[in-house]
C-alpha cells in the first residue's frame, strides 16, 4: 500500500463505516418495523437523527469529564476500528492483534461510564452498572472462543486468522470448524450488541434509557454516532473470527446484512433479561460451550 | 562501592531520625519534630534513589560481605534485583515526597519516617543478599519492620499488623526450614553451589527443598489461599504506607520466587522430575496464579472502602506476576517481570490519589463520598490514569504487561488460565469504575461543598506518577530492555522489545500507534463536538428526575451495592452457610490468634527491638552451633 | 422578501430541510389525549415512518405534545420539563383542554389556556382529535420545521418575563426553577439570531 | 476505620474531615413517573431504594385531577354523560355504564330489553380493549416491542367498531339513563363478527410471542405476588383477585343488564403474580368474545330507548342509588344521590384502580427490585386519571 493510499484510507474509511452503519440501523429500524406490521421510516433515519442532534442550539452538561467522555467514547470507537481489518484496509492490523482490539474496545465503555457517571443520575448509574455487569457477562465467553481459535491457528492476529480461513474456503470457516466456538460468539455477539434478550442497558420502562438520561442535543448526537460506527465494527469482529472474513466489500456486506438479520430477529421477538439473568445466561449456556469447544481444539493438538 | 550504600544509607536514615525524634520528642512539638524528620526522610531516600541508578554499573561485580558472629552475611547485586532496587529506591522516593504535605502534622504517626528507613533497609538487604542465610535474615528484619510500620495508628490497624505477623512468622519458620535442609543438604548457602548441587538430586528432594523456599515466597507475594492477612494489615495502615507496600513490598515475595525459581534451583530441574501427562510444576503454580487473581478480584467488587477495594486488587495483580513467571515463557516472564513495575506505578498512583481524598475528607468509606471531581480533580485524573492501568486498558502501561501474559498463556497451550486472567480483568474493571463512581461521579453530598484540591505537595507526585503510568504506556520498551537484561542474566531468551512495544517476531505490539491514533480519534471527535451547537454546564440538580424536583434534600445517587445484579449471582455463594461458617471460623482464628500476638507485644519499641535483636540472635547461635 | 441568500442562510435551509425528518417526542403523558397516542404511535398509523418517535427523557425531545387538560401541579412539571428540554423544541397542544379547558372549562384544578404559560408551536383541536388529525398536524409541523418557520420556541427567551408572571401568577409565588432563561439567551446568542 | 478520627475543626469553622463523622448513604430515591415511559400515565412513584431492591414505595397522584365528583354536581344529568366516560380512559364504557344505571335505579326507568344487550356488548367489547391495551402495556415493560404493535393495532379495530356505532373511537357517550343513543347500523352485527373472529384468530400469536415465551415468563413468574390471605383484605378486585384464586366477578355475583341469560366462565389463576394477573386478563378476552358471540345471537328487536324527558329541565326523584359493574380493572361503583333537582346532588366514584394503583401498588413493589416496578404496576393494571378523578 502506498502512503497515499493508507492516508485517503485512514480518512475515508471511518466514513465508510458509518455511512454502512447508518444503512444498518435503517435497515434495523425498517425490518422491525416490518415484523411489528409497520410501514417504518426511511432507510437512512439514523442520519436524519443525528444530523438533528448534532444541530440542537442549546446543549448541557454536568461538567468537563461530561464533555471528554463524549470524545473518548467517540474516539475510542474510531481507535478500534483502524485495527480491525477489512477488504482493502488492514494497515494498522499489523500493529495490534485482537487481544488489542479486545481491550481498544473497553475504551468507549469506560468513557461513557464516566461521562455518565457525572451526570449524577442514579439511571444514568444504574445504567452503566449494567452495562459494566454485562460486559462481564458476553466478554468471557467470547473472549474465550478467541482464545480457542488462537490456539488453534498459534497466532493472535486477527489477519492470520482471516488468511487460514479463506485459505481453506468454505469449510475452513469459524463457524463450520468449530461450531460451538462460533455459536457461543454469536450468543455474545448478541450481547455485546445489547440486543433483546440482552438490552439491559438501555431498558426504557426501567430506568429511562439509563445511559442515555442526560444526555441531549450533541452528546446524544456524538453517542448515536458512535453506536452506528460500534454496530458494523463488532458484526466485522465476528465476520473475521468465524464467518472467513471478506476478501471484497460485496461479500462484506452480505454477510454483514445477513448477520444482523439474524441478529435482530431475536431481537424482535424477545423480552429483556435481569441483569443477573442475562449474565447468568451467558455465564451458563454461551460459557461451556466455548469451554467445550475449547477443550476439542486442545484435544486436537495434543 | 555504591553497592554498600544502598544498606547504609537506609540504616543510617533510620539511625539518623530515631536520635532526631529522641532530641525534638513527637510529643512536645508535634511540628518541629514532623519538619526535622521530613528532612531527614527527603535527603536520605533521593540519595537512595541516585545511588540505586548509579548502582546499575555494579550489576555482578558489587560484592560485600559482613562478618557477623563467625558467619558471613554476603550482599550482591544482579540483573534482577537491580530491576527491584531501582524499584524500591524510586517508590519510596514518591511516597516520601508525597507524605511530606501529605501527612499531617498531628503527631499520630510519630514514627512514620523511621520505620519508613527501616523497612527500605529490609527489602533492600533481601534483595541485594547473595546467600540463602543472608536471604533468610534480610527477610526476617523485613518482615518485622514491616510489621512495625503497620503497627502505627489505631487499634484496628495493631490488630491487622498483629494478623500480619502471624503469617509472617509462619512463612519464616517454613523459610527457616528450607533453608536448613538445603544447608544438611548442600553443605553451603551460596545460590550458586546450592544450584549446582540439586541439578543432581532426585525427585523428592527438589519438590521438598522448593515448597519449602515458595511456600514462604507465596505468602509473602500474598497467592490465593495465604492472603487473608494483606487486605486487613494494607488497608488499614496510614494512605502513604499503604500505598509503598501495596506498591513494592508484596512483590518481593514475587522477587524470591524468580530467583528461586530461576537463579535458585532452576525450574527446569524441578518441570524435569515433576514432568508427566497431565500435570507440570509450573502449571501448579499458574493455577495458584490464577485463583490469585480471580478470587480477590471479585472479593474487591463487594468492598466499601477504597483501600481494603485496592488492597485486594494488590492481591489479585500478584496472580498475573505470579502467571506470567510460572509460564516459563519468553514472553511469560517479561510479562510478569514487566507487571511488577507497572503495577507498583498504577497502585501507587491510586492510593494517592485516594489519600489526597482522605486528606480532605476524613473518609475512604465508598458510600460516603461521591461526586468529588468537582472538587478534586487532579486527584480524580490521578485515579482515572491508575484505574486505566490497573484494568489495563490502552495506553497505559498496564495493558502492556496483560498483553505479554495473554500471549504467552494463548500460544503456549492454556487456554482456561488464559480466560481466568481475563476474567480477572473484567472484574477489575467493574470495581475499578465503582471505586471512581463512588469517590468521583454521582451527585455531590452537600457536606463536601467547602472541599479544595490538596497543595502542589500532594499534587506533584499524582501528576509525576500519572506520567509514568501513560509514558511507560507509550513507550514500553524502556522498561522492557531491562527486562530482557535480567532475561539474559537468567540464562533464558530475551523478550523482542522496541521501544514502543513488541518486535514483530513476538506478535507485534506498537503502543505508540496506538496513542497517535486515539489521539487522532480523540481530535477528530472533538471537531465533530465542536460542530455542534454551544453547550453550557448545569448544576448537579437540574437533572432528570422523571418531573420532580431535586434538591439536596433528595438523595439522589446510586452508589451502595453497585454491582446488585453480581451480588444477586454470587448471592447463595456469598451467603452460603458452610462458607459463612468457615469463614467466621478463620476470623475468629486470626482475631485470636493476633490476640495473643499482641499480648506478647504488649511493650514500647525497645521491648520489640528487644525481640528482633533475641531471634536473630538465637537463630544465628543455631546455625554457628550447626557449623 | 428579497432576503439575500447567505451562505450561512443556505446552510441553514439544507439542515432544516434534513432535521425536519426527525422529531422525537417527550414520553409524557400529561392527560387522557396519551390514549389516542399508541395507536398513532403502532402499527395501524405508524407514526413513525415520519421520523417522529417516542423518547424518554426531556434532553432528548424535541416536541412536548401537552396530551389534554392539564392540572396546575402537573402544569409545574410541564414548565420543569419543558425547561430542561433542548431548543430547538416545539410545544403541540393537544386537545380543545389545552386551548380553552374544553369539557373542564369549570373545573378548579385545570388551567385554561396553555399558550399563556409556554409557547405553542401548534394546537390540534378536538376531544380528543382522531390519529388521522395528530398525524396530519404533525405533518404541518414538519413542513414548517423544514422551511425554518417553527420558531416559536425563541418567544420563550425573548418574551419570558410574561410567561413567568403568568406561571407565578397561577402558583401563588415565586416558581423553582433550575434555569437562567435571560442568560441562557445571551450565552446561546438566541436573541440576536432573531434581529 | 477512619470513623474514629476526630473531627478537627479549622480557624474558619469548616471541618478538616467532613466525611468522618457522616452517615453512610445507603439509601437513595428514585421516581417513576410523572414523566417516565416505565408509568401507566400521568401518575408517579417515589421509590426508596438500597441497592437495586425497593425498600419503600409511595404513589405520587393528582397529577390527572379534575375534580369530577364535584363538576358532575353543577352539571345538568344530561351534561354529565359527557363527562363520565372521561374517567377511565382506557375502558370508559363501565362509567356510562354505571351512570345511566344508578339514574335509572333512583327513577325506576325501564330499560328496553334490546338495549340491555346492547350495553352488555358494549361493555364486553370495551373490555377486550381494554385488555388489548394492557397486554401491549405490559409487554413494553418487559422490552417486548413487538407486543404493543401488534396488540394496540388489533385494539384499532374494536375502535372502528365503536365508532361505526356512536361516532367517537374513545368516549363514546352512548349509553344513557333509559337505553343506549341509536340502535346498531345496518350490517353491525356481522361486522361484530368478523373483527371477534379476527381477534381470535389473532390470539395464538400474542401466546407464541408474550404469554408462552420462555424470558417473559421466567421474568414475570413470581413477582409481585398478591398474598391470597390478603387479596380480600386489601380490597383487590376484579382479574387481580381472580388471580389470587378467588372467582369472584360482579357479573356472576350481582348480575345486571342480561348477564344471568348468557353462559360463560370466570377464568382463575392461583399463582396470584404478575404472570398470572396477564393470563387471567388473556383468558377473559376469550370468555368476552363468547359473550358478544352470544349476545348477538340473542338479540331481540324492538326500541333501544326509553324516552326520557327534555334533558335540560329533567328532574330525577329524590333517592339514592349504588350500582356496581365488572370492568376490565375490576369492580367499579357509583353511589349516587338526588335531591329531586336536575342536577345530581352527589355522585361518588370507587374505582378498582385507586385500591390497585395505590394502596395495593405501594405495598407490593416493597422488595421488588427496580427492574420489576413498572412490570408489577403493569400487571396491576391501574388506571391513573381513575385514580385522580
Amino acid at each position: 500500500m502506498s502512503v497515499l493510499s493508507i492516508v485517503v484510507w485512514i480518512i475515508a474509511y471511518p466514513l465508510i463505516i458509518f455511512c454502512i452503519g447508518v444503512l444498518l440501523g435503517g435497515y434495523e429500524r425498517k425490518f422491525s418495523a416490518r415484523v411489528e406490521r409497520r410501514i417504518g421510516p426511511s432507510w437512512i433515519q439514523p442520519f436524519y437523527d443525528v444530523i438533528k442532534l448534532m444541530s440542537k442550539k442549546t446543549n448541557v452538561s454536568h461538567g468537563y469529564m461530561h464533555d471528554v467522555a463524549i470524545l473518548m467514547l467517540l474516539g475510542g470507537t474510531m481507535l478500534t476500528l483502524y485495527f480491525v481489518p477489512v477488504p482493502g484496509f488492514s494497515y494498522f492490523s499489523q500493529f495490534g492483534d485482537f487481544l488489542v482490539i479486545s481491550y481498544l474496545l473497553l475504551i468507549p465503555s469506560l468513557g461513557m461510564a464516566l461521562g455518565v457517571g457525572e451526570t449524577a443520575n442514579p439511571n444514568g448509574s444504574i445504567g452503566i452498572s449494567r452495562a459494566l455487569q454485562m460486559l462481564a457477562g458476553y466478554e468471557v465467553p467470547f473472549i474465550l472462543t478467541f482464545i480457542g481459535v488462537a490456539m488453534k491457528e498459534q497466532t493472535t492476529s486477527m489477519l492470520d486468522i482471516i488468511r487460514v480461513q479463506q485459505a481453506g474456503g468454505f469449510w475452513a470457516w469459524g463457524l463450520i470448524a468449530h461450531p460451538l466456538l462460533g455459536v457461543a460468539a454469536l450468543i455474545a455477539l448478541q450481547g455485546m450488541l445489547n440486543e433483546k434478550p440482552f438490552e439491559v442497558i438501555v431498558a426504557p420502562h426501567e430506568i429511562a434509557t439509563g445511559p442515555m438520561t442526560e444526555m441531549g442535543g450533541k452528546y446524544l448526537g456524538i453517542m448515536f454516532i458512535q453506536h452506528l460506527i460500534a454496530v458494523p465494527l463488532e458484526l466485522t469482529l465476528y465476520i473475521n473470527l468465524f464467518l472467513g472474513g471478506a476478501s471484497n466489500w460485496l461479500e462484506y456486506l452480505v454477510k454483514l446484512f445477513v448477520l444482523w438479520t439474524a441478529l435482530i430477529s431475536v431481537n424482535m421477538v424477545f423480552g429483556r433479561f435481569r441483569v443477573d439473568s442475562a449474565v447468568k445466561f451467558m455465564w451458563k449456556i454461551s460459557l461451556p460451550l466455548a469451554a467445550l469447544g475449547v477443550i476439542g481444539i486442545m484435544l486436537n493438538i495434543a | 562501592m555504591l553497592t554498600s550504600m544502598l544498606l547504609i544509607l537506609p540504616l543510617a536514615g533510620f539511625l539518623t531520625s530515631l536520635a532526631a525524634a529522641w532530641i525534638v520528642p513527637a510529643s512536645s512539638k508535634a511540628r518541629a519534630s514532623g519538619a526535622v524528620q521530613k528532612i531527614i526522610a527527603g535527603i536520605g531516600f533521593a540519595a537512595l534513589f541516585v545511588f540505586a541508578f548509579l548502582a546499575k554499573s555494579e550489576i555482578g561485580t558489587g560484592y560485600l560481605g559482613i562478618p557477623l558472629f563467625g558467619l558471613w552475611l554476603n550482599f550482591g547485586l544482579t540483573q534482577l534485583s537491580w530491576y527491584f532496587v531501582a524499584m524500591v529506591a524510586g517508590i519510596s522516593l514518591v511516597t516520601v515526597l508525597f507524605s511530606l504535605q501529605g501527612l499531617r502534622d498531628d503527631g499520630r504517626y510519630p514514627f512514620y519516617y523511621i520505620w519508613l528507613f527501616s523497612k527500605t533497609f529490609g527489602m533492600l538487604g533481601v534483595l541485594l543478599s547473595a546467600d540463602m542465610l543472608t536471604f533468610f535474615i534480610m527477610w526476617e528484619v523485613m518482615s518485622w519492620c514491616t510489621y512495625f510500620l503497620l503497627q502505627q495508628g489505631h487499634e484496628k490497624a495493631k490488630r491487622a499488623g498483629a494478623g500480619y505477623l502471624v503469617y509472617a512468622v509462619t512463612a519464616g519458620m517454613i523459610l527457616l526450614a528450607g533453608l536448613l535442609y538445603v544447608y544438611f543438604n548442600v553443605g553451603s548457602f551460596d545460590f550458586r553451589t546450592i544450584q549446582k548441587a540439586f541439578s543432581g538430586f532426585g525427585a523428592g528432594r527438589i519438590i521438598v527443598a522448593m515448597l519449602l523456599v515458595l511456600v514462604p515466597m507465596l505468602i509473602e507475594a500474598a497467592a490465593y489461599p495465604v492472603h487473608w492477612w494483606l487486605p486487613s494489615a494494607y488497608a488499614n495502615a496510614e494512605t502513604g504506607i499503604s500505598a509503598y507496600l501495596a506498591a513494592i513490598s508484596t512483590r518481593i515475595g514475587i522477587y524470591g520466587m524468580t530467583m528461586f525459581l530461576f537463579a535458585g534451583f532452576g525450574l527446569t530441574a524441578l518441570n524435569l522430575v515433576t514432568a508427566n501427562k497431565y500435570v507440570s510444576a509450573n502449571e501448579v503454580l499458574m493455577i495458584i496464579g490464577a485463583f490469585t487473581m480471580v478470587v480477590p478480584t471479585f472479593t474487591a467488587l463487594f468492598q466499601h472502602d477504597a483501600k481494603e477495594l485496592m488492597t485486594w486488587h494488590s492481591i489479585g495483580q500478584g496472580g498475573y506476576m505470579i502467571v506470567g513467571i510460572a509460564s516459563s515463557t519468553t514472553l511469560g516472564i517479561a510479562g510478569g517481570l514487566f507487571h511488577v513495575f507497572n503495577h507498583m506505578t498504577y497502585v501507587s498512583l491510586i492510593l494517592f490519589s485516594i489519600a489526597a481524598v482522605e486528606y480532605r475528607t476524613g473518609t475512604t468509606n465508598l458510600n460516603k463520598l461521591g461526586g468529588l471531581i468537582k472538587k478534586q480533580p487532579v486527584a480524580y485524573l490521578g485515579l482515572l490514569f491508575g484505574i486505566i492501568g490497573l484494568a489495563g486498558i490502552p495506553p497505559m502501561n498496564g495493558f502492556v504487561s496483560k498483553w505479554l501474559i495473554y500471549r504467552a498463556l494463548i500460544l503456549s497451550g492454556h487456554p482456561f488460565i488464559a480466560l481466568a486472567a481475563f476474567i480477572a480483568t473484567l472484574g477489575t474493571i467493574l470495581s475499578v469504575y465503582k471505586l471512581i463512581h463512588n469517590m468521583f461521579l454521582g451527585q455531590l453530598p452537600e457536606r463536601y461543598n467547602d472541599i479544595k484540591e490538596v497543595g502542589w505537595g500532594m499534587r506533584l507526585p499524582i501528576i509525576f506518577m500519572m506520567a509514568v503510568v501513560w509514558l511507560t504506556g507509550a513507550f514500553p520498551g524502556t522498561v522492557l530492555a531491562v527486562v530482557a537484561d535480567i532475561q539474559q542474566s537468567l540464562g533464558l531468551e530475551r523478550v523482542a522489545y522496541s521501544v514502543h512495544g513488541v518486535a514483530a517476531e513476538m506478535g507485534q505490539l506498537n503502543m505508540l500507534v496506538i496513542n497517535i491514533v486515539f489521539i487522532g480519534g480523540l481530535f477528530v471527535s472533538w471537531l465533530i463536538y465542536l460542530a455542534g451547537g454551544k453547550r453550557k454546564h448545569i448544576g448537579q440538580y437540574d437533572n432528570y428526575a422523571a418531573g420532580h424536583f431535586l434538591d439536596k434534600s433528595i438523595p439522589y445517587n446510586y452508589n451502595y451495592n453497585f454491582y446488585a445484579g453480581m451480588e444477586h449471582i454470587f448471592e447463595r455463594l456469598l451467603h452460603k452457610p458452610p462458607v459463612k461458617r468457615a469463614e467466621q471460623a478463620l476470623a475468629t482464628f486470626v482475631s485470636g490468634t493476633s490476640e495473643y500476638v499482641c499480648r506478647i507485644f504488649t511493650g514500647n519499641i525497645t521491648t520489640y527491638s528487644a525481640y528482633v535483636v533475641a531471634a536473630v540472635v538465637v537463630i544465628l547461635l543455631v546455625l554457628g552451633g550447626g557449623r | 422578501m428579497a432576503k439575500e441568500l447567505t451562505q450561512k442562510a443556505a446552510w441553514d435551509r439544507v439542515l432544516a430541510k434534513l432535521k425536519k425528518n426527525s422529531l422525537w417526542m417527550l414520553h409524557y403523558c400529561t392527560g387522557c389525549g396519551a390514549i389516542e397516542l399508541p395507536p398513532t404511535m403502532t402499527a395501524r398509523y405508524d407514526m413513525e415512518r415520519f421520523g417522529i418517535m417516542p423518547m424518554v427523557t426531556p434532553r432528548q425531545a424535541d416536541i412536548l405534545l401537552i396530551t389534554g387538560y392539564l392540572s396546575v401541579k402537573t402544569l409545574k412539571r410541564v414548565i420543569l420539563v419543558y425547561e430542561q428540554m433542548q431548543a430547538p423544541k416545539y410545544v403541540v397542544g393537544f386537545g380543545s383542554c389545552t386551548i380553552n379547558g374544553g369539557m373542564y372549562w369549570d373545573s378548579y384544578s385545570t388551567i385554561k389556556s396553555l399558550d399563556q404559560y409556554l409557547p405553542v408551536e401548534m394546537y390540534l383541536a378536538g376531544c380528543m382529535p382522531r390519529p388521522e388529525a395528530i398525524i396530519k398536524g404533525f405533518s404541518w409541523l414538519i413542513d414548517r420545521v423544514g422551511k425554518g418557520e417553527a420558531n416559536s420556541w425563541r418567544d420563550y427567551y425573548e418574551n419570558y418575563e410574561f410567561y413567568r408572571k403568568n406561571q407565578e401568577e397561577l402558583f401563588g409565588g415565586p416558581i423553582q426553577s433550575y434555569q437562567d432563561i435571560p442568560a441562557d439567551a445571551q450565552k446561546f446568542g438566541i436573541l440576536e439570531a432573531r434581529q | 476505620m477512619s470513623e474514629k478520627m476526630n473531627i478537627v475543626t479549622v480557624n474558619d469553622g469548616r471541618t478538616l474531615y467532613p466525611g468522618a463523622s457522616a452517615p453512610e448513604n445507603r439509601e437513595y430515591n428514585m421516581f417513576i413517573g410523572p414523566n417516565h415511559p416505565g408509568i401507566e400515565g400521568n401518575f408517579a412513584l417515589k421509590l426508596t431504594l438500597e441497592g437495586d431492591t425497593i425498600v419503600q414505595a409511595r404513589t405520587d397522584a393528582g397529577y390527572l385531577h379534575r375534580g369530577f365528583e364535584k363538576l358532575m354536581e353543577q352539571r345538568l344529568y344530561m351534561q354529565n354523560i359527557a363527562i363520565v366516560p372521561r374517567i377511565c380512559v382506557p375502558d370508559p364504557d363501565p362509567n356510562e355504564e354505571n351512570y345511566a344505571r344508578a339514574i335509572e335505579a333512583i327513577a325506576h326507568i325501564e330499560v328496553p330489553r334490546r338495549a340491555q344487550f346492547i350495553r352488555v356488548m358494549m361493555l364486553e367489547l370495551s373490555r377486550i380493549a381494554s385488555h388489548l391495551f394492557a397486554f401491549g402495556g405490559f409487554a413494553g415493560t418487559l422490552g417486548l416491542y413487538t407486543m404493543p404493535n401488534w396488540s394496540i393495532s388489533d385494539r384499532d379495530r374494536i375502535l372502528e367498531l365503536f365508532e361505526a356505532l356512536t361516532g367517537a373511537r374513545i368516549y363514546h357517550i352512548y349509553i344513557i339513563p333509559g337505553g343506549v343513543r341509536r340502535d346498531l347500523p345496518e350490517g353491525f352485527a356481522q361486522r361484530v363478527k368478523d373483527t371477534l373472529f379476527y381477534i381470535e384468530s389473532k390470539l395464538p400469536e400474542y401466546d407464541n410471542l408474550l404469554f408462552e415465551n420462555s424470558i417473559i415468563r421466567k421474568r414475570s413468574r413470581g413477582i409481585g405476588v398478591i398474598p391470597p390471605e390478603k387479596a380480600m383484605e386489601w380490597g383487590v378486585t376484579g382479574p387481580n383477585l381472580r388471580a389470587a384464586g378467588f372467582a369472584h366477578d360482579v357479573r356472576i355475583d350481582d348480575p345486571y343488564e342480561v348477564y344471568n341469560e348468557l353462559e360463560f366462565d370466570i377464568p382463575i389463576a392461583h399463582e396470584s403474580d404478575a404472570l398470572a394477573r396477564m393470563l387471567v386478563r388473556r383468558k377473559e378476552v376469550e370468555e368476552s368474545i363468547r359473550i358478544i358471540r352470544q349476545v348477538l345471537d340473542k338479540m331481540p328487536s324492538g326500541p333501544v330507548w326509553n324516552k326520557q324527558p327534555n334533558p335540560l329541565k329533567w328532574k330525577v326523584p329524590a333517592g339514592d342509588a349504588y350500582v356496581r359493574t365488572e370492568s376490565s380493572k375490576g369492580e367499579y361503583a357509583y353511589y349516587m344521590v338526588s335531591n329531586g333537582d336536575v342536577r345530581p346532588y352527589r355522585v361518588h366514584v370507587r374505582g378498582a384502580s385507586v385500591t390497585h394503583g395505590v394502596h395495593v401498588l405501594e405495598k407490593l413493589l416493597i422488595g421488588t427490585r427496580i427492574e420489576d416496578a413498572s412490570q408489577v404496576m403493569f400487571s396491576l393494571d391501574a388506571c391513573p386519571p381513575e385514580v385522580d378523578r
